[in-house]
């Protein structure tokens, strides 16, 4: 790459095994502190190009590189073309600067994990002392104070799908008993409380199919006067309901 | 002796944890070599005794053809108060489980509860409004005009959400796989 | 003295069935009319000396904000040998990254670790929220409006610390951040 720095032959170096790295940061980290400098003042022609050779030999041994990797190669290349271009004293900052300090976050980040995992292993053995209750309730209890949003989330997702496998869809007639006058009136005040609003899971859970069918003609008018868009991310996906602000006007809605 | 010691106190550990009773045979294959069932036996009694002696709040009994650590009669009353006092912070599956349902498809009412969980879930929306989790806000104008239900200010602080509007996504709910309840 | 006794083995009985932290207020709010927080406090302290003392099997700890009868480290190969596969399995560096970051600059959303790591987490972060060492926590203004992370009361109970405050300052992240730059 650089001829002024890998000028000669190579010097053999143990074979880096690149799957024992979480990542490009710990990469560089280890090829900085392989090199003995200072994190900061990094040789970056070297390091940068110690960096594209681990990434050849991964590619050699057909290894799949994540994206990451190639992110951090292409900012590297960056770099060390900056530090090759003449620079005025004190005018710009060390085009090494970001990097640096990235690479010390991850240090303390790695500094961390190592005094967790230490702890982790003196409390290897550690187990909570469970006898048998008086009575204890058969019930699974869930302790209110653990309980996240992200539980919240998935309780509801697996009532939908027990619900859904119980209650396949079908076709059927039946008469006209909603009304997408007022079914426009209940959506619009529905997806005004949210960023965006789940059209399909609201359809197909309507205890009356044809609630759904007309809150679907509701969500098309709505659409339609401009007070809704809509967005679906591939065929078959959720429909979200966004509002655009625009208020209902009332007179223009349609009887039915 | 000081061997029968250590050795009483891993029995008591495995004890402790094995929620149910152990035979001499599984203690025997998990203290290690070198180790006999007459010593076995020998630590269990040691155990026994030891917890008969100083005033401890756990027994060492023979159930089932295996031995237990167990809490005593006496104390039984203090445990069903403990016990009663922790399902007061917690809610039952079920219980999460409508509330979830609320949460996301706020106004509802109880016929429409039920039909999304297939059960009658009229106690447990009681227990959610009891909590003050949920509150009854309006009525639907269709026949019998139902209550509807909404989640409360409470469960936004419980929480930790500024509004209605930062509950997960599905998407975001996919992140986490699983029922999100499942013991770790 | 008697008395402190017998309070010492309900609050054992109670920890014993607790499988969990038990709060000083939990304890009071069961162990009866008459009895205050300094005895509690009192008895917890006995109970905690004795089992120090006799070559017990068992150890009284504080984590996760409250009181937890457990297992000792020492008798980690039996219990290891006993429960088997019941036995936690044990985390991968990647999660002992993310769960550093979480724990050391909650709340945290998933793009603020991914920038730290250098890698996308996202993964590690759903074994994390699977495992209950990690729960989603509201969510930052910011655009997208990203969930944030924070560490559980699980969390504290694995690392067996009582609080956050207990968690260790790793000595050579103070070294390398006291090496005189600048703020990122």
């Amino acid at each position: 790459m650089d001829p002024a720095v890998v000028a000669g032959e190579p010097q053999p170096r143990p074979a880096v095994v690149l799957d024992v790295f979480e990542g490009p940061l710990d990469l560089l980290l280890h090829l900085v502190r392989e090199e003995k400098v200072s994190i900061w003042d990094i040789p970056i022609v070297r390091i940068c190009d110690q960096y594209h050779e681990a990434l050849g030999r991964m590619e050699r041994l057909d290894l799949e590189i994540a994206g990451e990797y190639l992110v951090y190669a292409a900012w590297l290349l960056l770099i060390k073309s900056r530090m090759l271009l003449p620079r005025h004293e004190g005018e710009e900052k060390d085009p090494r600067q970001e990097l640096v300090e990235r690479l010390v976050e991850y240090e303390k980040v790695k500094a961390a994990a190592a005094e967790l995992a230490g702890l982790a292993e003196l409390r290897r053995g550690v187990e909570a002392v469970r006898c048998a209750a008086p009575d204890a309730p058969t019930e699974v209890e869930l302790d209110l104070e653990e309980v996240d949003v992200l539980a919240l989330a998935g309780a509801l997702r697996a009532v939908m799908e027990r619900h859904l496998r119980e209650h396949p869809a079908a076709m059927e007639l039946a008469p006209i008993r909603f009304s997408v006058r007022e079914k426009i009136v209940e959506l619009f005040e529905l997806i005004s409380r949210q960023r965006s609003f789940p059209l399909l899971s609201h359809l197909l859970t309507r205890p009356d199919r044809l609630e759904g069918v007309t809150f679907l003609l509701a969500a098309l008018e709505l659409v339609r006067l401009g007070t809704a868009t809509a967005h679906q991310r591939a065929p078959f996906a959720e429909i979200y309901l966004t509002p655009t602000g625009v208020a209902l006007p009332m007179d223009a809605l349609v009887d039915g | 002796m000081a061997e029968l010691a250590s050795l009483a106190a891993v029995v008591e550990a495995v004890l402790a944890v094995a929620g149910e009773p152990v035979t001499i045979e599984a203690l025997l294959a998990v203290v290690g070599e070198g180790v006999d069932r007459a010593q076995v036996e020998a630590a269990i009694e040691l155990l026994r005794r030891r917890h008969e002696q100083e005033g401890s709040g756990l027994q060492v009994e023979s159930v089932g053809g295996g031995w237990r650590l167990a809490t005593r009669p006496e104390h039984e009353g203090a445990l069903r108060e403990y016990l009663g006092y922790r399902s007061r912070a917690r809610l039952s599956q079920a219980a999460f489980e409508t509330l979830a349902i609320v949460a996301y498809r706020q106004p509802i009412t109880l016929p429409e509860i039920n039909f999304l969980r297939g059960v009658n879930s009229a106690g447990v929306v009681r227990t959610l409004v009891e909590r003050k989790l949920v509150a009854a806000a309006g009525r639907k104008q269709v026949v019998g005009t139902p209550l509807l239900y909404r989640t409360t200010k409470e469960f936004l602080v419980h929480f930790g959400l500024p509004d209605l509007a930062a509950l997960p996504t599905p998407e975001e709910a996919e992140q986490v796989s699983g029922d999100g309840t499942s013991e770790a």
